[in-house]
This record gives structure tokens, C-alpha cells and sequence, in this order.
């Protein structure tokens, strides 16, 4: 068969055309909305016209015919409408009352799992990982899923004192939105990396290469016609493999996982917060990760007991300070906590308050 | 097609969450390339270690983003997977899909994929996961001529996105949607034809809940906000008054401290509310913003590397987004001229504002410092002067000795 | 006459020996003080012995006969013990309560001026301006002098919110506190230096100079033997000056100072902080600079005005934000007030919550 | 002697604070030196600008400091500061003195110099103000053998200070004054003889009120604090509440919200209180802290060039303070002798920590890692780890496997 003919530049189609009626007659006059289950949620017009979002677990990674059986029952209960969250959840839009509990019903028999409105666990903002990335030093979907087990609770039906953003990133470039979540998984590396120098004239470019080191550690090594790395200096971030293919830094017994929190992008009551490290090196434990988890799981306990209603856990570990955060956990406090990049200033404690 | 052992991946299939491995048995039930898919990610969970390759090359003609070369380093062993390149289809604002349209992208992606995708991938593209390379014009040919068109990568202008926004909900200040869509169909070269340092990502949320994570991972980043007070429905507050504590859940964690509660009535000290959205959001039926809409921009945010990740800062305090959003296209145009000037090779528009100084930037795209741009001013007193900055300033002086009224 | 024998590593006396009984006994063993007056205090040891102190301004530069006529003044009531405080000024250490009066009303016919203690103003932390030092581009002690006259009922009487501590700096080494003051004045250079290339050579040392440069503006001049200074870069800092006597900075017409708030060493309440830039430049103006000292009075009055009792100046911007801090004191904002130095990022907001 | 016409700085002898400039006048009286300092001030002021040289090496002998070498470029104008040192007195512990010891001090300083002094300079040195070349060895002599000593100055140990601890205020944690006398008596070589890359500054407060600014101006900076809880006196509470709004003035600012006043009784939650002092501060015949004393151990702390100006660490979070000392002696050797190791030419001990990290440094002088050293733990992840990091957290998992329970 012909292909059709190509058309270039005519970007996105308009939303427009996708919106359910309710919208368009609504749009931009929202007035409230009403939390139902933590599946479900209503928002009202000032018209007084109702629009309800039934939100389902999505694992991101889905096959045509997954997304098929969205189509499906969107077709079923909201005459063919529905979105994808920013956080990769799958929401049915419903303009008819009567169709809700038939979709929920629905839904459910189908094994579907509704979930991740309000203050509890949504989906987990992640990469790609072994399923396809070159630069993975850990799979991204497979640490999703075992944490997400872990804690469904959290996503179906237990509430939290505030949202908890979680997020895996498979190496330091940080594709998932790590750098600022309640608490996050990243790969690391944690070995110097190695050059080829027999390619490296004919496949990387001297300047970019040693521009890629964010300490300095490369310098050039003109009798190989390549480059040096400092191991004194390198902290094995993988940049200079991300730029130049013939530098290798994988290790499957050395790489591994650390973990950060208190990150927070909104501006609701603090300002946004980056993560912060607290568990700097966990070994890569396919297919189920058990130490990361458990890791995570436990951080999500000790938060739901000490903090505050509609505090983020960053706001609860500057409320009580980290000291106290490391004593409430039992984390082990490692000299990896301590920043020694550029910025380490501004992280260290110029004050005797603090707790014991 | 050759049946792949999976013992270790197999035990993500369990458990209540939806399983990634389900979905790619699912598509490798009738496809070479995901069943390979499978068998690959089986052995990297085998030998805790990845086998692809740097990503070479590829793409449509005539574009220079798109898509990303993706090849295995065991493509003997598994060679459905051998070449797998991913294709990034820009997605509508807001995610809003209808049944036919999702169904239409599908059909074509069985034709020519692995059948798995990304709904959606970080960026906020709808992204189609692993193809061959002879694949990729016919695989362009049949959604562009459907009104589909590719999404960013490169050194380019990033495929933007948004929070839902207007489309469905009530605290929006701007029609992200309509505001993304808009840029997106501006920008269309700047997307397709990499021509910059580096990546350039526009991200909008309609309010300060940013709910698109703006701040944190968009060189553009734009927040909704108002300038006005916040009005209240008192009757709405004594009802919420029943259910929650307003003192503790609300008063005392306003962070500017402006609201008080006496059992009665709800006040807000509104020039001090620095509009955080902590109270609205949670007593959304008896607080409305109310006053000019717009949005405050904010540039810069990134991953960590090569400087440490950067958050955001405020550019422009206030800006109105209206259609057709010229103020606002011309300021983009603005920052990259000077980006380009500027930056060195993959060098994100915030390492070189912060590189040059905030100066050089804002004088460059015609803004002036306010201090609504900063947290706090500088503190070392390692400050640079124009000759025309000290002459304003003896100008100044000279004025004030004729008026005998110091101006600071 | 015969000098007497020299010793070396001797140290300072113990200073044991200049303590006055009552210290002595009570060493250690204070139970409470009483601010009497904002010049005088009383404190109260476990034993109930009493120690009064009465605190007189110094303008820190002392002619020998004037510390005399401390000297005798504390022999009369004080049995000659006396002390000087952190800050510079003299305190008399009072045994008996009944030279208090005595005391207080002879140093106030002396025309010495009692105060300082509590919240209020007391002496200006401060270097040696155009009397000694050779990088001074302003005279440190015609400034504090200026300013405290007309600040001076804050040291006698008059109260604030908390203590507000000044200092001047007559260059960016800053051998006062400034860094750390409530309001400051640090003298300025505008110009790029110039550089004597035929003395270079013989009295400089190339790699000093040129680390000597916080903006790496310097670089070497082979060709004459020297450095070259990048204009672009130089922030006129003047340590390339202070390294290297070729290297010549000062300029009458351009010098000048600028004003610094919010600063604070302590840690009760909040944590210590640095002085940030308000006002970048203002001409020098000997011998009273009118303008400096205006701004700095201004700044004292808005926050008398504004903030809470307690509060240090930079607590309550921190607790108004620097947008209303501008906004109240009407300080016009320039881009020198945005930090464009190494740690900038940390400066900048990364939020909408701002006020207009 | 030439009388000068000083109508500039004649302005600042009006007006009710002490005038320097009266001072310079009462020396010039009978002093050459001071005479022409007032006539050299007096054309600085005239001409807004400085006419001294860069300092050359002066001293006395077998001491590499003490003395600021001080020039004038208009030696010839005004002959008695053509030379024009400065001596730095090692001041006594607190500032405290004898009139019979200060009288001797001017006398001999009459003698010799300008009569001119600062009490005291900024270090804390009892400063002599302008004296010639000549002058120094019997100066020196005469002070010496009195039982006094010059300071610090050059890349030495500079003289240290401390706050008036318990000679006369309730809060200290240790012997503010005798630590520094030890210390000082102890390091006389390093404060005599420069031999480090830059200055090393040593101050001493008695508790977190600091009087001695020596986080923001020490190297090392010794801040007295506690180890237990604070003991409240109900009654004194109850006199306060007379004359004080608590909930106001004191619970309210209280940094970890640990107070809590109903009217009655006044409670603390010991655990939580981050010993900031201002309770105590405020209500000091009701409060007191009980338990362990001894001091933060702060490092770094200086003015901004070149790297900005820096607040110091915390490095040790608690440490007793007790005659001989011996703990804290050993640990600065420790701490000069990594910094001599690893510091380029004038590079305090702040600059070279944040060059070569924290853990160098803390591995250097035997010191844990520990949370109260940080505000927060490093964001970025680009850390280093040694092989036997790595062991050591695979040997935690191995031993976790066998108990199966988790140490994170
Ligand atoms: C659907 C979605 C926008 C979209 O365009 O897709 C969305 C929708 C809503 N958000 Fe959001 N947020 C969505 C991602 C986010 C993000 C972005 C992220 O997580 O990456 C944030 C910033 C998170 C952060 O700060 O780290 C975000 C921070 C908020 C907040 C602030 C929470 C807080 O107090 O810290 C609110 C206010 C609230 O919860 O009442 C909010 C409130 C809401 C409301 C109530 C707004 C409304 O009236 O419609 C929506 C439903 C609430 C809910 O899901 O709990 N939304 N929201 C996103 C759902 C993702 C998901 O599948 O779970
Ligand atoms: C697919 C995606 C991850 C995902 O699973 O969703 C992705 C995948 C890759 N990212 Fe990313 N990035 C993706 C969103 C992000 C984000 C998040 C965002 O855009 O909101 C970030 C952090 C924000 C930012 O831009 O800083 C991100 C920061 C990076 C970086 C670090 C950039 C930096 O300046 O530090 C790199 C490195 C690079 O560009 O060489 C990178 C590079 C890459 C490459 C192209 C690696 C490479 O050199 O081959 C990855 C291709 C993976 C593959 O083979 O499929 N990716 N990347 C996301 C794009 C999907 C989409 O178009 O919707
Ligand atoms: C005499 C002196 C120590 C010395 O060894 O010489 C001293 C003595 C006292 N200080 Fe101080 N402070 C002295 C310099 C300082 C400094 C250092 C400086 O200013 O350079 C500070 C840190 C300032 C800062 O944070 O920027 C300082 C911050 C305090 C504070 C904390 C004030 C606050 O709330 O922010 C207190 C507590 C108080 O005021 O109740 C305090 C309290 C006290 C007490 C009440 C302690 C006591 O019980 O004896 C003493 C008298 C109070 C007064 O003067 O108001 N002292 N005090 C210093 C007097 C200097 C002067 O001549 O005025
Ligand atoms: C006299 C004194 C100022 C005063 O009027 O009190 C002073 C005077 C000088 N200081 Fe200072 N500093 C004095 C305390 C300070 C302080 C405050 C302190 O020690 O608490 C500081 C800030 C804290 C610090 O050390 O960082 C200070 C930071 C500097 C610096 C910058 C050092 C740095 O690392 O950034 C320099 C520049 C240098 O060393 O070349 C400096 C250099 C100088 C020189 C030696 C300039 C020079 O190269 O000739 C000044 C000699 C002036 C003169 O001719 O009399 N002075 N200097 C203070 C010493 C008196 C004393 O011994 O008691
Ligand atoms: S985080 Fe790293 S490994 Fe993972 S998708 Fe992004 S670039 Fe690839
Ligand atoms: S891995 Fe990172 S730190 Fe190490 S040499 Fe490469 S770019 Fe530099
Ligand atoms: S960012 Fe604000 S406007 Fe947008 S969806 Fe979230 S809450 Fe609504
Ligand atoms: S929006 Fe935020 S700052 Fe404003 S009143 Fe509400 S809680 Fe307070
Ligand atoms: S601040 Fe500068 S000019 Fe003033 S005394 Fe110190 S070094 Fe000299
Ligand atoms: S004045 Fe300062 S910034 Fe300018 S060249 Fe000299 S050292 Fe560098
Ligand atoms: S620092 Fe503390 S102990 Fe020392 S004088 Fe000040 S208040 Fe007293
Ligand atoms: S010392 Fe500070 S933290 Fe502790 S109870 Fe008192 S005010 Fe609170």
C-alpha cells in the first residue's frame, strides 16, 4: 500500500478537538472541586455542569492493545474521552453521572487499579533503564514496579499526611524529575571509567569531552591521542561516556542504587526543595530490589508518624532538622551525605543548634 | 518467534501493581521486536548490566530531532532489537486524547514498532519504542499526513507541555493548554531543526501547585499567578470550619503568616500574601484569587549535570498571557539570541546566565532587576560598575543636593 | 638609659592578675545580670555578691592620655580595674554600689559617653581607614564618627526592637565585621587597576598575583614582563593591589562606599547570617558623608518602625521578604544588588511567592 | 612643631560621640608623629585619597610578626609618618587590665611612638599606632620584659580572643579566658613565627550569643554549649510574666517551637531544643541550662576575597573543655598540619576544606561524620566512594541477609 503523503512542521494536533463537550462549555470556569476516593474525584463548574476523573494506575511502558483497552472503555462510559497525567496515570473523564460506578465497576473486574488522587502515593515519575537506555546502571521499570507493590497501599486507599512524590532516575543525567521528589532512587556508578584510546580520535571530540567533566578530571593524553581521567577527581558520573563512546564506566557488581529526599516542586506554604542524598550506595538487586525498597517503604513510615497534616517530607525534615531525620530513620549518616561538590558551602551547619 | 525464558523478570508480573513485563509479553505475543525486547531485558536482569549502545544518527528527512538511535551490542542474539530506535511523538496539550485518535496512533505503531510505548515519556512526548531505521519515513509518512507530528530531541526546542490547566481546573491564572499549543505550532523549526547549544524545554502550570513540575525541569518554566486579593466566602469557611482544624491546617502554615482566624471570620492581610496557594488549595470552595491573571516566568531549572541541578528563577515577576502571546514569543526569541550568543557547546541557557551574570541577561532580553528576582541580594561586595552606572549614580546625588531630599 | 633585658615568647600576661576580687571569687559563677540603665548593668553571682559595669563609647583610637584618664577614673571607683569590651568600648567593673553613682556622674561631667548595652546602638566595629592603612578607600573612623552622632541616641537611650550592630570596612578585606553586621559600609574601588610594568618584575610574584583574582581577570603579559587585567572580568576588588605594590587602584573621584544589611553572628533564633548589598555605591564624601550616614539612619528607622521586638534586622526582612525590605525603605533596586559571584544560583528565587 | 590647618576633620571633633579626631589633637600635642598623622589625615581628607605605601617587612628580631611595617608616599611632607609602624600588644585574656599595667603600656608607648592607639584593633591586639623602624627593638625590649608580648600578624597564628565568658556572664559553657591564655601560651611559636600559608585565627565565645563574632572572623571558632536539659524556675517565670508577654516575646520565637506557656507553666521540650539561647537570653533568672558543658568546634570562617566570605562549619559537635586541654591542642596540631599539607600560598583553612572536601580533612584530624556537621546532606549526586566504602556496604548487606533485618 502507498504510503500517504508526508507533511512536515505541522505540530501537535489542537487539544481542542480532543476535549469532551463539558469542557469546551466549561473551559477556563472551573469553581471546585470534591476529592471522592482517592480513585475518583469531581469538578464542578460555576455553571454548575460536573465532570468526574476516574484515575488508573498505568505502569507507562504499555503495549498497543493496553492502551487499546483504554480506548475501550473510554468509548464505553465517556464517549471516547480520556487524558494521561503529567505523572503518567490514565484518567476516564465522565460527563455522565450515571456512567461513574459502572465505570469504576468496570475498571475494576478488568484488574484495573484506581488510585493516586490526594495526599498518598501516585504513579512514579522514571526512565527508561535497561529496557532502553545506554547509559542505565539500573532498570527504571523494574524498580518502579517492586516499589509500587510495596507501597499500594498508599496509591489505592491509605492517606499520608501530604503527597509523596517518588521518582527512579537509572543514572545522574536524571531524566525522571529525581532532583526535586519526596524521595527518589538513582543509579549510580561508582568505579572510574575506562578509555579506548584506539577510537577515541575517531569518535570523540577532544573539547567536549574534557567540557563534560563537572570536576575537571579529564585532561588530555596527547602521546595516545586521548584522554586521562584523575581518578582522584572523577566522581564517576558517566558524563564523558554519555559524550564520548569509546569511555566505558558499566560495572554490574559496582553499580548500584542511592537514595534521595525532601525534594518538592510546588510552592505551596516552603519553596521548591531538591532532594537531598540519605542512603548513598545500595547494591543492584534485580529483578525486585528488595534493600531499595524496604528503604523507601521505611523513609514513607517514619514520615506518616511524625510529620504534620499537609506537610511534604522535606518541610518535616526542615521543621525537625536533618539530625533528628537521621536519628527518627536510623540511616546511617555516611561521609557521602556531606556535599564536596561546588556548592558544598551553603550545605554545611555554621551554628551549634542543633540536636543531639 | 523464539520463546525467550524469563524467570527473573517473570517476578514482576506479580504484585498489585500494574506490571511493565505484562505489557511487553503482551506486545511480544505477535511481534519479533518486542519478544526480543523481552528476551534482552531478561539478560541485563541477569547480568545486572545494560547492552545498548550509544544511540548513532537516525532520524526523517529534513528534521533534525525526533527520534533516538537506539542499537544493541548483542543484536546477533537478539535481532529484533538489534537496531530499536524510539520515536517521539508530540503529544496534545494536557494529555487529552480521544478513543479514535489513540486507536489511529496504535494501528500505525503495530504496523511498523515493537508495539510498547511510553504514555507519556518525561519530557511529555508520547513516545513509540523501538523501531528499525528503514522504518522511520514511512512510520513519518503516515502520522504527519494524519496531523501527528514528531516532538523534540537534540539541541532543539524541546517538545512543551502542560498541566491540565482550564481544561478542568479551577485554579488556573492562564490557558496553559491553548498557551502550549501555541508556542509548540510557533516554534515548529526551532523543534525539528537543532540549531542550538543544547536543549531548550518549556514547561507551563497553571498555578504555583505546578503540577507539570515546571520549576524543576524546564529551561522555561511558567507559573500561573495574580495580582489581587484572594476573596473569601465566609460561608464556605464555616462549613470546612466543621470538618477541618482552619487554625492548624491553614492559618499556621501560611508562610507569610497573613491569615488569621478567630473561630468566625477568615482574614487575609493580603499585600503580605505572597500567593503561595497552600490555603486555597485546601479550602478551595471558600478562597478565589481575584485581580489580573498571568504568570510569573522562570528560567534555567536542569539535571544535575555538569554544573549541579538548578531549580528555576524568577525572570519576568509578572507577565498577561493572551493570545496571540506576542510579548511572550518575542521574549523567547530574545533569551535564545543571546543563549546563542553566548553559550558554549551543551551549555543549558541556565549555566550560561549564571556564567555571564543575571546582568548581561536581562539587559540583553530588556528586563529590569526587581527584586521580586531575587531571594536575597548579593553578599560579597565583588560588584561590577559601568562608567554609565556611577554617573547615574553622582547624577542622582547631584539632584539631591538641589531638592536637599536623599533618594536611596 | 640602659634598655632592660628582651625576652621572647613570653605571651600575654595571665590575665588573672587583672581581675578584680569579685571576679576572682565568683569566677564562673554568675547566676543572673540586670540591665540598669542602657550604660550600666548589674550582675548577680550564686554567692550574691554583686559586680556593676558601667559602659563608656570609645572612638577606639585613643591617645595615650586619654586611656589614662580611664585609668584614673578606675582607680577612684573601681579600685583600677577595668576592661575593654569586644566592641571597643570601656567598661568600669564596680564593686561597691556605692561608687556607682559617684562613678556615673563623674564620667558624665568628663563628657565621656555612657551606653551600649541592650538593644540598641552601641560602637561601630571598625578598621583603619585613610589613618594607617595604605588599601583604605575611605577613612573608616570619620564614617563611624558621622554615623553615630547622628545615631547616638540609640546608644544613650533611645531603644529598638534588638541590638543593631554596625561596622565600616575601608576596603572589601573587610577587617571589620561587615560580613556579618546588622548595617555595614564597606568602602569600594569602580575602576580596573592599572599596572607599573617596569616594576612588575622586582616586586611582584606572577603566580600570586594572578591567584590572587577572585574573577580570574589576570593573566600574564610576557611580553612586558607582567599581568594584564581582562576588564570584563575585574570587579575591582584590589587584591592584585594588596599582593603587588605596582599594581595601583585608588581613585578619588570614583572610590566610594556602599551599604550592606541584615547580617548577624549569633545563633539565638535563627542562624547566623551574611550582610547583603542595598545601596551600591554612594560618593565619598569626607569629611561627614552626608548620604551614607542618611541611608543608614533611614534603615534603622523603618525597621524601628516594623519590626517585632526581638527581632535582628535580618530576621525581620527574612520574615517580610527583601521585595517589601525594598518596598519599604524605598531603596532603589539595581543589578548590583544581584549577586553575579560564584554562588549566585542560591541567590536567585525559584519561586512565584513573592509580594508585588 | 608645625602646626597644621586641619579645617576637614576639624568638623568631626563636633557632635556628642567621642571624636577621634580629639584624640589625634590631645597626642599631637606633644607628639611630632601624631602632630603630622594630622596634618597627613587632613590631606586625605582633602584629597579623598590615601597616600600610604604597601607595608614592607619590619620586625623585631627572631619574630616573624607583630609589626605592620607602614610607609607614607608623602614621607617628605609630612616627615613624622614617613615611618609609621603599627605594634600589636598581645592584649590580655577578656580585655581585662590594671590601671597600673595600662599606664605603664602608655608610658612606654610615649616613649616611643606616636602616642596614638587603637584598644583595641579588630583581632583583639592592643594596637600602637605609628612608630618608626629604629624604635622597634627597644620597644620591644621594654615591653617584653615587662611581661608583655607582640601579636600576631603574616601568615601565623594571629592573636587569639574570646568573650568575656566567666569573668562576668551567667551563660558561659567554659573558661573562655583561660583556654585562650592556654591556647596563646601553647602556640607561641606558630603566633611569632609565620610559617603557615595565611592567617589562622583562633576566637572563643562562651556560648551561642557569640560576643566575639568568631564564627563569622575565626578559623577556628570555639562556641561554648551544653549537653542536657534547661531547668526552668516556675517562679521566676511567674515574675517575668509580670512585666513580659512569654508567648510573645519568647515562646513564639523559639526556632524549634519546643516552648509551650499556658499561663501557668512554662514547658520545655528538651529533645527538640536546638540550644539556641534566646529563651535563656530573655528570661535568664528563670532558665538555665543543666548537664555536660563544653563547646561547637566551628572552622573557616573569614572575610570574602577570594572565595566569598565564609561562616565556619561545625566540625566537632561537642567537645569538653578542661585544663590541660590536651584534646583540643592535639587536634589543632592535626588540623595546621593537613592544612600545611594541602594549602597553596595564602589559602586559609576554609578555602582549602571546601577545595579538597570535608572528608579529607575530617579523615585527617580523626573526626566522624556526623549530621550535626550539615544544614542539609549534598543534592547532587556526584559522589566519591573508596574501594572500602563499597566493601563496607556490601558487607552491611551480606551481614543483612543473614539476619535478615536492614541497617540503612
Ligand atoms: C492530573 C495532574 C495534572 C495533569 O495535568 O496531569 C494534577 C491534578 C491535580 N493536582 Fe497536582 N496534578 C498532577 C501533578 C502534580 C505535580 C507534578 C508531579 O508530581 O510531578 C505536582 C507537584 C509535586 C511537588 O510539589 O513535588 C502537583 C502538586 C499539587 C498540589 C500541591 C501539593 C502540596 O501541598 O504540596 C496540589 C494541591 C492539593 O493537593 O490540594 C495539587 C492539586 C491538584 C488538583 C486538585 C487540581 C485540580 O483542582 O484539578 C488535581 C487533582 C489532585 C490530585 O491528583 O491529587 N497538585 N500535582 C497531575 C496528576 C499526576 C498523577 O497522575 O498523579
Ligand atoms: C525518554 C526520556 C526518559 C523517559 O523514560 O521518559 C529521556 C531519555 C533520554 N535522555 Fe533525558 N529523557 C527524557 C526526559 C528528560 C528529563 C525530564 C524532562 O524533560 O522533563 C530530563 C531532566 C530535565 C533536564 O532537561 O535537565 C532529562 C535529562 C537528560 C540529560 C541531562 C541534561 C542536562 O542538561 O543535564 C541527558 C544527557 C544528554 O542530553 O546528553 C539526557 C539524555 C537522554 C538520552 C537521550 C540519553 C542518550 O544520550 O541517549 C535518553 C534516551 C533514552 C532512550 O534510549 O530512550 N536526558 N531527560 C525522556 C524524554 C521523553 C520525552 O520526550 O517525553
Ligand atoms: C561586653 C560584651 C562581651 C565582651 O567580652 O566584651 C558583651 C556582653 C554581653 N552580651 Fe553580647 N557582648 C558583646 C558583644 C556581642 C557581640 C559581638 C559583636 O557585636 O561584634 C554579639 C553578636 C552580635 C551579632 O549577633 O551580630 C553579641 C550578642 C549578644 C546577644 C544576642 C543578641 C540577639 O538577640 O541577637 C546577647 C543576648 C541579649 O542581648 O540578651 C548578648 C548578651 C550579652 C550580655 C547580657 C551577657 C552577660 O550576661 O554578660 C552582656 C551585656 C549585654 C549588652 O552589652 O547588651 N550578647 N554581643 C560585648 C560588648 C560589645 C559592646 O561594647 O557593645
Ligand atoms: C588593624 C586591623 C584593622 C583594625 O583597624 O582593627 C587590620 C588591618 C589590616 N589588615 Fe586585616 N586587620 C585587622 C583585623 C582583620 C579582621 C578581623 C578579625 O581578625 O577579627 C579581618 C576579617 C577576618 C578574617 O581574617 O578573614 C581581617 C581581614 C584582612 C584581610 C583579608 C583576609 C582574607 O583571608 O580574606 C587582609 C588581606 C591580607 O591579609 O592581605 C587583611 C590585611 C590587613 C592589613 C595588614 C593590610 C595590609 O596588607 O597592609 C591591614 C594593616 C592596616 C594597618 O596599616 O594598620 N586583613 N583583618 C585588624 C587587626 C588588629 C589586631 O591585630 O587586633
Ligand atoms: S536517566 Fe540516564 S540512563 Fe536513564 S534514560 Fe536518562 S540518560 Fe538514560
Ligand atoms: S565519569 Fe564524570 S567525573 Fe568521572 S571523568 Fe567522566 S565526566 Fe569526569
Ligand atoms: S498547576 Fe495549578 S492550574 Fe495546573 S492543574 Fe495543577 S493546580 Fe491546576
Ligand atoms: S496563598 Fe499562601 S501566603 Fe497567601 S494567604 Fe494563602 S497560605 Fe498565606
Ligand atoms: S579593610 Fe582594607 S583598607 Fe581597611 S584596614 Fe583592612 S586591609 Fe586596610
Ligand atoms: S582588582 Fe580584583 S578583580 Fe580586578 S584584577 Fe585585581 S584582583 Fe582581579
Ligand atoms: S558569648 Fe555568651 S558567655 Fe560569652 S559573654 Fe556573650 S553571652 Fe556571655
Ligand atoms: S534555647 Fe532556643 S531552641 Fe531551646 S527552648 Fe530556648 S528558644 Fe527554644
Amino acid at each position: 500500500m502507498a504510503l500517504p503523503q508526508r507533511k512536515t512542521d505541522v505540530g501537535p494536533p489542537n487539544f481542542e478537538q480532543f476535549l469532551p463537550p463539558v469542557i469546551k462549555k466549561n473551559y477556563g470556569k472551573w469553581k471546585y472541586h470534591e476529592v471522592i476516593t482517592p480513585g475518583s474525584m469531581v469538578h464542578v463548574a460555576e455553571s454548575g455542569d460536573k465532570l468526574w476523573t476516574v484515575r488508573v494506575a498505568s505502569p507507562r511502558l504499555l503495549a498497543t492493545d493496553t492502551i487499546r483497552e483504554h480506548c475501550d472503555i473510554a468509548e464505553k462510559y465517556c464517549d471516547g474521552h480520556l487524558r494521561y497525567t503529567t505523572r503518567n496515570n490514565v484518567e476516564f473523564l465522565v460527563s455522565d453521572e450515571k456512567k461513574l460506578e459502572p465505570l469504576k465497576k468496570e475498571l475494576k473486574d478488568r484488574g484495573f487499579k484506581m488510585g493516586g488522587i490526594g495526599a498518598g502515593i501516585t504513579n512514579v515519575v522514571h526512565t527508561q533503564g535497561w529496557v532502553h537506555c545506554h547509559g542505565a546502571c539500573t532498570d527504571a521499570s523494574g524498580l518502579v514496579k517492586a516499589m509500587m507493590d510495596e507501597l499500594f497501599e498508599y496509591f489505592e486507599s491509605k492517606r499520608l499526611p501530604n503527597k509523596v512524590r517518588l521518582a527512579v532516575a537509572c543514572c545522574v543525567n536524571m531524566c525522571g524529575a529525581v532532583h526535586c521528589s519526596d524521595i527518589a532512587v538513582v543509579a549510580v556508578h561508582t568505579k572510574v571509567p575506562t578509555v579506548k584510546h584506539e577510537d577515541f580520535k575517531n569518535m570523540c571530540e577532544l573539547p567536549t569531552v574534557i567540557g563534560s567533566c563537572p570536576t575537571r578530571a579529564i585532561s588530555p593524553d596527547p602521546a595516545n591521542k586521548s584522554v586521562k581521567i584523575n581518578a582522584e577527581k572523577c566522581m564517576y558520573c558517566g558524563n564523558c561516556f554519555t559524550v564520548c563512546p569509546p569511555i566505558s564506566i558499566k560495572d554490574p557488581e559496582r553499580d548500584g542504587v542511592a537514595i534521595v529526599v525532601g525534594g518538592k516542586i510546588n510552592s505551596l506554604r516552603s519553596n521548591p526543595k531538591f532532594s537531598k542524598l540519605v542512603i548513598p550506595y545500595i547494591s543492584n538487586e534485580p529483578p525486585r530490589w528488595p534493600k531499595a525498597v524496604a528503604a523507601i517503604k521505611h523513609i514513607v513510615e517514619v514520615y506518616a508518624l511524625h510529620a504534620r497534616k499537609h506537610e511534604r517530607i522535606g518541610e518535616w525534615i526542615e521543621r525537625i532538622g536533618w539530625e533528628k531525620f537521621f536519628k527518627l530513620t536510623n540511616i546511617d549518616f555516611t561521609f557521602q551525605c556531606i556535599d564536596d561538590f561546588t556548592f558544598m558551602r551553603d550545605t554545611m551547619r555554621t551554628a551549634s543548634t542543633f540536636k543531639w | 518467534m523464539k520463546k525467550y525464558n524469563t524467570p527473573l523478570i517473570d517476578q514482576l508480573e506479580k504484585g498489585p501493581w500494574p506490571s511493565f513485563v505484562t505489557e511487553m509479553k503482551k506486545a511480544a505475543k505477535n511481534n519479533e521486536m518486542a519478544n526480543d525486547a523481552l528476551g534482552h531485558l531478561e539478560k541485563c536482569y541477569s547480568t545486572k548490566v545494560g547492552y545498548w549502545k550509544h544511540g548513532g544518527i537516525v532520524g526523517v528527512l529534513g528534521y533534525g530531532g525526533g527520534v533516538i538511535g537506539r542499537y544493541s551490542e548483542i543484536g546477533n542474539e537478539f535481532p529484533g532489537v538489534a537496531h530499536f530506535h524510539t520515536v517521539r511523538i508530540n503529544q496534545p496539550s494536557g494529555f487529552f486524547y480521544t478513543s479514535k485518535a489513540l486507536k489511529e496512533i496504535c494501528d500505525i505503531w503495530d504496523k511498523y514498532g515493537s508495539g510498547l510505548t511510553n504514555v507519556h515519556g518525561s519530557t511529555g512526548d508520547l513516545v513509540l519504542l523501538g523501531t528499525k531505521t528503514e522504518a522511520l519515513e514511512p512510520i513519518f509518512a503516515e502520522y504527519s499526513s494524519r496531523g501527528w507530528d514528531l516532538g523534540g530531541s537534540g539541541s532543539a526546542l524541546r517538545t512543551p507541555s502542560c498541566c491540565v490547566g482550564p481544561g478542568r481546573c479551577e485554579w488556573t491564572n492562564y490557558d496553559t493548554l491553548g498557551l502550549t499549543y501555541a508556542l509548540t505550532q510557533e516554534f515548529q523549526d526551532e523543534l525539528h531543526r537543532p540549531t542550538f547549544s543544547y536543549k531548550f524545554k518549556i514547561k507551563s502550570s497553571g498555578c504555583a501547585c505546578d503540577c507539570v513540575a515546571a520549576l524543576a525541569r524546564a529551561d522555561l518554566s511558567i507559573i500561573g499567578t495574580w495580582k489581587g486579593d484572594i476573596k473569601i466566602d465566609q460561608n464556605e469557611v464555616k462549613n470546612y470550619a466543621k470538618t477541618m482544624d482552619i487554625n492548624a491546617e491553614v492559618v499556621s502554615m501560611c508562610p507569610t503568616q497573613c491569615m488569621s482566624y478567630d473561630g468566625k471570620e477568615l482574614k487575609i492581610d493580603n499585600p503580605e500574601c505572597n500567593r503561595c496557594m497552600h490555603c486555597i488549595t485546601r479550602m478551595t470552595k471558600a478562597l478565589k484569587p481575584s485581580g489580573e491573571r498571568g504568570a510569573t516566568l522562570c528560567m534555567g531549572s536542569k539535571a544535575p549535570i555538569v554544573v549541579g541541578s538548578l531549580l528555576s528563577w524568577v525572570i519576568v515577576p509578572f507577565i498577561k498571557l493572551e493570545p496571540p502571546y506576542t510579548e511572550l514569543k518575542d521574549l523567547i526569541r530574545k533569551i535564545w539570541d543571546w543563549w546563542d550568543e553566548n553559550a558554549k557547546p551543551r551549555e543549558r541557557i541556565g549555566e550560561v546566565i549564571e556564567m555571564k551574570g543575571m546582568r548581561s541577561f536581562l539587559e540583553a532580553i530588556g528586563v529590569e532587576p526587581q527584586p521580586q528576582q531575587i531571594r536575597e541580594p548579593r553578599k560579597d561586595p565583588f560588584m561590577f560598575y559601568t562608567d554609565a552606572d556611577v554617573e547615574s549614580y553622582k547624577a542622582k546625588e547631584a539632584e539631591e543636593k538641589k531638592t536637599g531630599k536623599y533618594r536611596f
